[in-house]
């Protein structure tokens, strides 16, 4: 049904002594982030046009070609015109000391900008992501094996909002609640109540998947022996799900939360802007627009390090959830 | 002036009030300048209510907290003041310089700058600090050089110094009329040089002023606080209150989103807002108080490019203006929230703007099929476009939305529409900023016509538009290619020359010839639109600038 | 022993009564029903064993009885009642009442009938809270000790607290019955409560139900293996596509089975009856001479295995021998019967055979010469040679391809115009008995048996000396299991092959082999022709297997096997 | 080497058949709306009932008529002959988008499956990095190193996409080659390059036409997104990613610009993904 990772990814990769397995995982994420970085480094380099030009150019907010001494003087100062291969040693060098370089636009360290920028995205993402889950397992607790009209609806729902665009639902439901009802504030900065429109609008969208999915393996979970045995020693209907289907099915939802991550990032960028929220997607939204190349593969890396941890954590998860992680 | 609020009264109290009388003695001796006369507040002795903080809804979020964007003017507004200002009706005012005199050659300028002003982090601000900014914004110096200041001056500035703690003195190469006015715009507000030695990171990000708002905090993305400068003491003469600002500070909320923005307003979650939608202009008109003003300069054109077939015929260039009914086109895009402009060389709130050049190129598909008749543009080819020489009659538009509202865009694919009928084939080339910044679309192969606008207080934009190119060195700031020697000559005699009315008579004689040959086509304005929650007085925008918001006079209504 | 009261139950009166039961699916009523007047009923201390192959309706009939008959399952019944209550009717909290408290009931293969994610306490425990059996969590605890104590599980404290993929699938399935007998139900129903359990440890469960069985509660057992049931069914019920066809006292039905469908069934059964002779219906009574029965020592040996070793690599990162130090040789059309429960290492010999798997020590030659240690290049030439036929024949056939395909794929190459080809395939057809009109099948289009014949095509399609048969009954109904087995020495007698035969079942590898491997752990415990084996076996191991094996008692009443369960084998 | 016996040889066209005629009738319809967009999408003039780009100013932002079945926007443009317009460039950017995220999942999933060993272990840990990278974050990528086009947005959304899929293509190849028909066809003797094209491919491929429907609607939402931040496709070309964007402004004052284009890439998504999921639930067997 889903483009996802499979379940079992996480089961295979697990060894059986924590340490060893806990030291594997943060090796291959110290692999992952440096060749996010090895590429976002090459995006610097691969943009087309001078670069000199371009920082000129967008802070003076003009256009055409400047003097060639005003491009000497940038290339001077960003170290244009030395080799590629020292200007790769020294950007993983200053990575090393946390340094992610100067946005071209604004001037400041690109680590600081993406520090107070992704908070509110991050903010914003778990609460969706919770939410989603929230959501999904209830109308699957609900409708799963059941054949009525509810749950014919609601799982024709899941389908239908796992395809809505989350921009175009968040602008929807922002006229709607916000501007016309008057229910949620339009400017919602950092206000809970300002979070519930942005969060709604993701987590919608990703409980459709997650719907889907948990529903699939709820189903499939429900046709198991163990939950007839459950039932056969006189365990309600409601008792089966909850205490013995409801852990399996969320399972393969729990391997699924690292690859919402991303999702939701991505959703989160053009959420944040939506809604005119203060966050990642803005800044980043800006800079690709005026080719801050920093920001952008700034924002690669430390996303792909945001990655890493989430699976780590993920698959941390699973080994809680899942007994059998640890024998086998 | 199209404001449809009354220009509220202004109002002098306590010591502001002592300082304007001898304002006003001052002025009275100067030579060369139009006299000042401050009016008196008609409601004196009504208490204001102070406190408060004004939520404002901004557009775009500038990169840096000045610089050559307009953008960046209207925060710098807020927290620097200019070494003069201007007026509605474009006479220069005292503002951080009570008075000045201009040598017999007009070369030298000696500013009286005013006593006891501060900047926000303490330091003095005083003839030297102002020239250090002066000769830093010439510079080649990366972090103090201005954007909008060096192409105005460059030609003929020559130093700044201060002759005494109190008495700046600008030196010119050759006279240069519009300085002032230059002076006046909001990118060239004084910094602290203690404060700019810091470096443009920590600048944009904090940067130190004298004016009414101190910037208290940038939080990216979302918003720039500032808070009252309770030693306010440089208000300019312009202002209608002296003294500290009313409210306690305010909160520049960016909310790029039209939607959102104009919805904060209409669900009171901020007092005021820029950039009304075209689609709410109607109901914005009913609901809210609605500030507006038009930027001087060149209004919203198109430039042709004359250099090159087929613009390089001014029968050609003539045509395309004839072809397409561009007031429909603004009319019906902007839905009535901005007017047509058909004079291309100068923007309608120019002193020297000519109102008979308004309607230039009136919408004529016949002439505009003659004219391309007689340039020779006579064969068609299957789809109806001309052909000559085995060329077609192809233009391409490049734009940006940099520079072009939302709604703009619309009004060129009616444009595109109509020239279709007289013969032209034209493209849009639609360019992001950063593109357009790097100059795609902008090579001398790459385009017909280009979209742009310069806002400036009036025709002194002129020498960055048509100045030829020099040594070799092309003007960047000219992307039509037109050069014309002649104009040249006229545009340099206004500069010149300190009489109001034979200047304004040079700029209108230029402006003639410029609209005349037409290598630039009036499209419609570049405006700056407010609207403020009732409750919310007496915000203006600076008409004599260009039209930033200013809040130091802003105060909330008894009732909130 | 437990500590609930005893309920009050005259051990007189028919505890379950079921009158004319029919079950339907679906929402169509005129669907067939699965499961059609059927009726019995049951007293304390009586045991009813329902018999009958896949699709037989047995299952549904159980689960019939506990409500649980499945979703869109419609149950009529001109009477159910349990134990004076009406069943017929009763709503979802009546039945939550029964189960687990009046009805314990125990699914087959334990490994998925107890939750995977649960602790084997809990779970046991879980019908005691439900039914608020236990006040306090200790007395939880205790009760659950003591369950697992009752079924046989050594080391109940440890045990509790472990999942069940931590226990044997002996352990497993006891767990599941301690589960069931936790609130000391007064009937006990057991679905196919010992397939998929290796010999030894189905014979432990096997005496754990006759145990409770003795201890005064009533008994379902429903099974489709005879010989498993003979050993504890008072009363039988055999029964076929949703029908009973007989019905009778455990020593009427096995001694004087009156239906043709039942003495079928009884035929089928391998164990015990003498090699060529066949099995299934079609040729009963057709004793058939033996084609190889003297002893083989003249025939040319066709596949030799010396001292081969594979190891894999364990959980724990150890090297664990799969298969240590096996020899033997298989000569040219003689059937080689390689016994052992699971993880002996047969399989993984099996694919060192057919090299699959390269042994990391030791060689397989094969036709005199070398074959594992050849490079796979050389090999492929002389793979036709040997073929395999898998226990999951599905799995082994491409979904995508159809059944002409697959045969035509696995011919010699010297097969060469396509309509000699097509005659080929459609001869292989006919010499396992299916119609040519099966060739545009897809394998998910046949029956369990047909694919089982299709694999068996496909393993003598390229002419080859050896087929390697891995467990190719172990997953058939008995009469399919009789039908096939009977295909195969029929083939070989025809075309010649050796076979090399696995199988965990001693009955069908003692009615098929010549000779006998007894494996265990990887190496070889036995060895020898079969009759000597089973007659005279040398290892304890493979006295212990041949001990446990099942056995159709046919007069149950003299010869119950005694109680021979110790408590704490695992 | 050797020649099959194709016995039945219509069967695919009956399958097919079978297909169509046994659809439950959430299928049919969406298969029908699949249909009406393509058929928009190639021939878009049979279904306008205006010219999609002609201007009519007198009838600017009229809400949905008669006339104007689905409104005009405001330069009295009819947006249901626009969202049509619209289809083309749409689905070309999802065809495109899909073909290219496929065509670099194929070619690396399928390497790293059959390698294995070093090569499989360098694929897979580039399939991470790029997996880690958030999907609109590398189309993002792509708009700031090339500048938006509609060439970039295949490109970004192909490359965003592409990882998912070779993660999943490579897992099918490894389930496939361990099955007991492959370890069968081994056993037969046949070369490896054989029984990966004869075996391993076309049943490591079937599923993928289920993931490739599903994949254009996903890769339509995507390039919207793009569209809709104003990183897409140049106007007046009515994309239905610019058709929101656009819309975007007017949505308090005329709501259908907004949507109506939202509804047109929802509906055309959805459509897919029931189409794909039963076309799956069919080769999983389950129907």
């Amino acid at each position: 049904m889903l483009i996802l990772m499979n379940g079992n990814e996480a089961v295979k990769r697990v060894a059986h002594n924590p340490l060893v397995w806990f030291a594997r995982r943060i090796l291959s994420g110290v692999a992952v982030v440096w060749a996010a970085a090895t590429f976002a480094f090459l995006i610097q380099c691969l943009l087309p046009g001078d670069r000199a030009q371009i920082i000129i150019n967008v802070r003076s907010g003009n256009v055409g070609p400047a003097a060639p001494a005003e491009l000497a003087a940038i290339n001077a100062q960003y170290g244009f015109d030395q080799p590629l291969v020292v200007q790769y040693a020294k950007y993983v060098w200053r990575i090393l000391h946390g340094d992610l370089g100067e946005s071209y636009q604004q001037h400041r360290a690109v680590a600081g900008i993406i520090a107070e920028q992704i908070g509110p995205t991050i903010v914003l993402a778990i609460a969706a992501l919770l939410m989603a889950w929230a959501i999904a397992i209830l109308t699957t607790l609900l409708i799963a094996g059941r054949d009525n009209i509810w749950s014919k609806l609601l799982s024709g729902a899941q389908i239908f909002l796992a395809t809505v665009p989350p921009y175009w639902l968040a602008t929807i439901l922002l006229v709607i609640f916000a501007v016309n009802l008057r229910i949620f504030p339009v400017v919602g900065e950092s206000s809970p109540m300002g979070l519930v429109l942005p969060t709604l609008a993701l987590a919608l969208e990703l409980s459709g998947f997650f719907g889907q999915v948990v529903l699939n393996e709820f189903t499939r979970v429900l046709e198991q022996p163990f939950v007839t045995s459950a039932r056969a020693r006189g365990m309600s209907d409601f008792g089966v799900r909850l205490h013995h289907v409801l852990r399996h099915a969320a399972l393969p939802g729990i391997t699924l939360s690292g690859w919402a991550l991303g999702k939701l990032l991505s959703g989160a960028i053009l959420i944040e802007v939506v809604f005119a929220r203060q966050g990642l997607g803005g800044v980043l939204v800006a800079a690709t627009s005026s080719r801050d190349v920093p920001i952008v593969s700034g924002a690669v890396l430390i996303s792909a390090g945001l990655f890493v941890l989430v699976s780590v954590i993920v698959d941390l998860a699973y080994r809680i959830l899942d007994p059998r992680m640890k024998l086998t | 002036m199209l404001s449809p609020t009354a220009r509220p009264t202004r109002r002098f109290t306590g010591r502001s009030n002592h300082l304007a009388r001898k304002m006003a003695a001052t002025l009275a001796v100067l030579s060369g300048l139009s006299q000042w006369t401050p009016s008196v507040h008609a409601q004196e002795g009504v208490a204001v209510k102070r406190g408060g903080v004004i939520r404002y809804g901004h557009f775009q979020e500038p990169a840096c907290l000045f610089g050559g964007w307009v953008q960046q003017w209207y925060l710098q507004r807020q927290y620097s003041d200019n070494l003069v200002a201007r007026s509605d009706d474009g006479k220069i005012a005292p503002w951080l310089a009570e008075s000045w005199t201009i040598s017999d050659d007009k070369k030298v300028y000696t500013f009286e700058i005013k006593p006891n002003v501060k900047f926000t982090d303490g330091t003095a601000l005083d003839a030297q600090a102002i020239a250090d900014n002066i000769n830093g914004w010439l510079s080649n110096n990366p972090d103090l050089r201005n954007p909008t200041a060096a192409p105005y001056l460059s030609d003929s500035f020559e130093l700044a110094k201060a002759i005494a703690p109190q008495r700046l003195q600008v030196t010119l190469k050759v006279p240069f009329e519009p300085l002032l006015n230059v002076f006046a715009q909001s990118s060239q507000g004084i910094l602290s040089p203690t404060a700019l030695k810091r470096g443009l990171a920590v600048n944009c990000e904090k940067p130190v002023g004298s004016g009414p708002f101190i910037v208290d905090k940038w939080r990216h993305g979302r918003e720039v606080t500032f808070r009252r400068n309770p030693d306010y003491n440089s208000a300019p003469a312009i202002a209608k209150h002296q003294g500290p600002a009313y409210v306690d500070g305010i909160s520049w909320k960016f909310l790029p989103d039209q939607t959102v923005r104009y919805g904060s307003l209409i669900t009171g979650e901020t007092d005021a807002i820029y950039d009304i939608p075209a689609v709410a202009w109607k109901d914005a008109n009913s609901r809210f108080a609605v500030l507006r003003h038009i930027t001087g300069g060149t209004p919203l054109r198109l430039a042709l490019y004359a250099a090159r077939p087929p613009f390089d015929d001014v029968l050609v260039r003539k045509a395309f203006a004839y072809s397409t009914d561009r007031k429909a086109a603004v009319d019906t895009s902007f839905l009535g929230s901005l007017p047509f402009e058909g004079n291309g060389a100068l923007s309608q709130s120019s002193p020297e703007y000519l109102h008979e050049l308004g309607q230039a190129y009136a919408y004529d598909i016949r002439k505009a099929n003659q004219l391309l008749d007689q340039a020779g543009w006579t064969e068609r080819d299957r789809n109806g476009v001309r052909v000559k020489n085995g060329n077609s009659l192809t233009v391409r538009i490049s734009y940006s939305n940099a520079f072009l509202k939302p709604d703009g865009e619309q009004a060129l694919q009616v444009i595109q529409q109509q020239a279709r009928a007289a013969g032209f084939d034209v493209r849009l080339q639609p360019t992001n900023p950063a593109d357009f910044f790097a100059g795609r679309n902008l090579g001398p192969d790459d385009y017909e016509i280009v979209l742009l606008y310069w806002v400036a207080p009036g025709a002194e934009i002129f020498r960055i538009s048509w100045k030829p190119d020099q040594n070799g060195e092309p003007n960047r700031f000219n992307p039509s290619r037109f050069q014309d020697s002649a104009l040249w000559e006229v545009i340099q005699r206004a500069e010149q020359d300190f009489s109001s009315a034979e200047r304004k008579g040079l700029y209108q004689q230029a402006e003639r010839k410029i609209v005349d040959e037409a290598p630039v086509i009036g499209f419609t304005v570049l405006d700056v639109t407010l609207a403020t929650s009732p409750s919310l007085k007496d915000v203006w925008l600076d008409h004599g600038s260009v039209g930033e918001p200013v809040f130091y006079d802003a105060h909330f209504d008894e009732r909130k | 022993m437990l500590q609930a009261p005893p309920k009050p139950v005259s051990q007189q009166a028919d505890l379950l009564t079921v009158d004319s039961l029919h079950v339907s699916f679906g929402r169509d009523i005129s669907a067939k029903a699965v499961v059609r007047n059927v009726s019995f009923s049951l007293r304390p201390g009586r045991c009813l064993a329902i018999v009958g192959e896949s699709g037989s309706g047995k299952s549904v009939t159980a689960r019939a009885l506990i409500g649980l008959a499945g979703r869109h399952a419609r149950v009529h019944a001109r009477q159910l009642s349990f134990d004076g209550t009406d069943l017929i009717g009763l709503h979802d909290r009546g039945w939550r009442r029964i189960r687990g408290n009046g009805i314990g009931f125990v699914l087959q293969d334990a490994l998925v009938s107890l939750d995977p994610l649960r602790r084997v306490g809990k779970e046991i425990g879980e019908g005691l809270r439900l039914h608020g059996a236990v006040s306090s969590r200790q007395e939880l605890a205790q009760r659950v000790i003591a369950l697992l104590k009752l079924v046989g599980i050594p080391e109940p404290e440890i045990k509790a607290k472990q999942l069940p993929q931590q226990l044997s699938g002996g352990q497993r399935q006891r767990a599941l019955i301690a589960a069931a007998l936790a609130l000391d139900p007064h009937l006990l129903i057991a679905d196919e409560p010992t397939t998929a359990l290796d010999v030894t440890a189905q014979a432990q469960v096997l005496a754990l139900l006759e145990e409770t069985k003795t201890r005064g509660k009533a008994l379902i057992l429903v099974s489709h293996d005879l010989a498993v049931v003979s050993r504890v069914a008072d009363e039988v019920l055999v029964m076929r596509q949703g029908e009973v066809v007989e019905r009778g006292t455990a020593a009427q039905i096995f001694g004087d089975p009156r239906h043709s469908y039942t003495r079928q069934l009884l035929d089928a059964v391998p164990s015990g009856r003498p090699r060529g002779s066949r099995l299934s219906s079609s040729a009963i009574g057709e004793q058939t001479e033996p084609a190889v029965q003297s002893p083989q020592t003249s025939r040319p040996i066709v596949l030799e295995a010396t001292n081969l070793v594979k190891r894999f690599k364990g959980p724990d990162g150890t090297l664990r021998a799969a298969v240590d130090g096996v020899s033997f040789e298989l000569r040219s059309g003689e059937t080689l019967g390689i016994v052992g429960e699971s993880g002996s290492g047969k399989s993984t010999m099996a694919r060192m055979v057919l090299a699959l798997e390269g042994p990391d020590g030791g060689a397989v030659q094969f036709e005199g010469r070398a074959w594992t240690t050849l490079a796979e290049r050389e090999r492929r030439a002389r793979r036709r040679s040997i073929s395999i036929i898998y226990q999951d024949p599905l799995s082994s056939f491409d979904p995508r391809w159809t059944v002409g395909r697959i045969l035509s794929d696995s011919l010699s190459m010297d097969v060469e115009t396509s309509r000699k080809r097509q005659e080929r395939v459609i001869e292989l057809l006919d010499l396992v008995g299916l119609s040519s009109a099966l060739l545009g099948r897809r394998p998910l289009e046949l029956s369990g048996g047909q694919r089982q014949r299709v694999a068996i095509a496909r393993a003598i399609a390229p002419n080859p000396a050896v087929i390697v048969c891995d467990e190719p009954v172990s997953a058939l109904d008995v009469s399919i299991q009789a039908q096939v087995l009977d295909l195969l020495d029929d083939l070989k007698r025809h075309l010649g092959m050796s076979y090399l035969f696995i199988s965990h079942d001693l009955g069908v590898v003692r009615h098929i082999s010549d000779r006998i491997i007894v494996m265990r752990q990887g190496r070889i415990v036995d060895c020898g022709a079969t009759e000597e084996i089973f007659l005279n076996p040398q290892s304890e191991y493979t006295r212990s297997l041949i001990a446990a094996m099942p056995r159709l008692v046919r007069d149950p009443e003299i010869s119950r096997p005694s109680m021979m369960l110790e408590r704490g084998i695992a | 080497m050797s020649r099959s016996v194709e016995v039945t040889v219509s069967r695919p066209l009956g399958e097919l058949l079978e297909f169509i005629c046994y659809v439950p009738f959430r299928v049919a319809a969406s298969l029908a709306t699949i249909g009406f967009f393509v058929l928009a999408a190639i021939a878009p003039k049979v279904l306008q009932t205006h010219d999609p780009l002609a201007i009519d100013l007198s009838s600017s932002l009229q809400s949905p008529s008669i006339v104007h079945w689905l409104g005009t926007d405001q330069l009295g443009r009819d947006l249901y002959s626009r969202v049509l317009e619209g289809a083309g460039q749409s689905l070309a950017i999802g065809l495109g988008a899909t073909a290219l995220s496929m065509s670099v999942a194929l070619i690396l999933g399928v390497a790293a499956a059959l390698s294995g060993g070093l090569l499989d272990s360098i694929l897979t840990r580039i399939f991470d990095v790029l997996f880690a990278i958030p999907t609109l974050l590398l189309a993002l990528v792509f708009v700031t190193v090339f500048g938006p086009s509609v060439l970039t947005e295949v490109i970004a959304v192909g490359i965003g996409t592409a990882p998912g899929y070779a993660r999943m293509i490579r897992g099918q190849m490894l389930s496939i080659k361990g099955t007991g028909y492959v370890e069968a066809a081994k056993a037969l003797g046949h070369p490896f390059p054989r029984i990966v094209w004869r075996h391993i491919l076309p049943n490591a491929m079937s599923p993928l036409t289920a993931m490739v429907t599903i994949g254009v609607g996903q890769a339509i939402i995507w390039a919207s997104g793009l569209a809709f931040l104003g990183l897409g496709v140049a106007p007046p070309a009515p994309e239905w990613g610019a058709l929101l964007n656009a819309g975007r402004n007017y949505v308090i004052y005329a709501w259908w610009l907004e949507i109506i284009p939202g509804l047109a890439v929802t509906i055309f998504a959805l459509s897919l993904t029931i189409v794909g999921g039963h076309l799956q639930d069919r080769l999983e067997g389950k129907i």
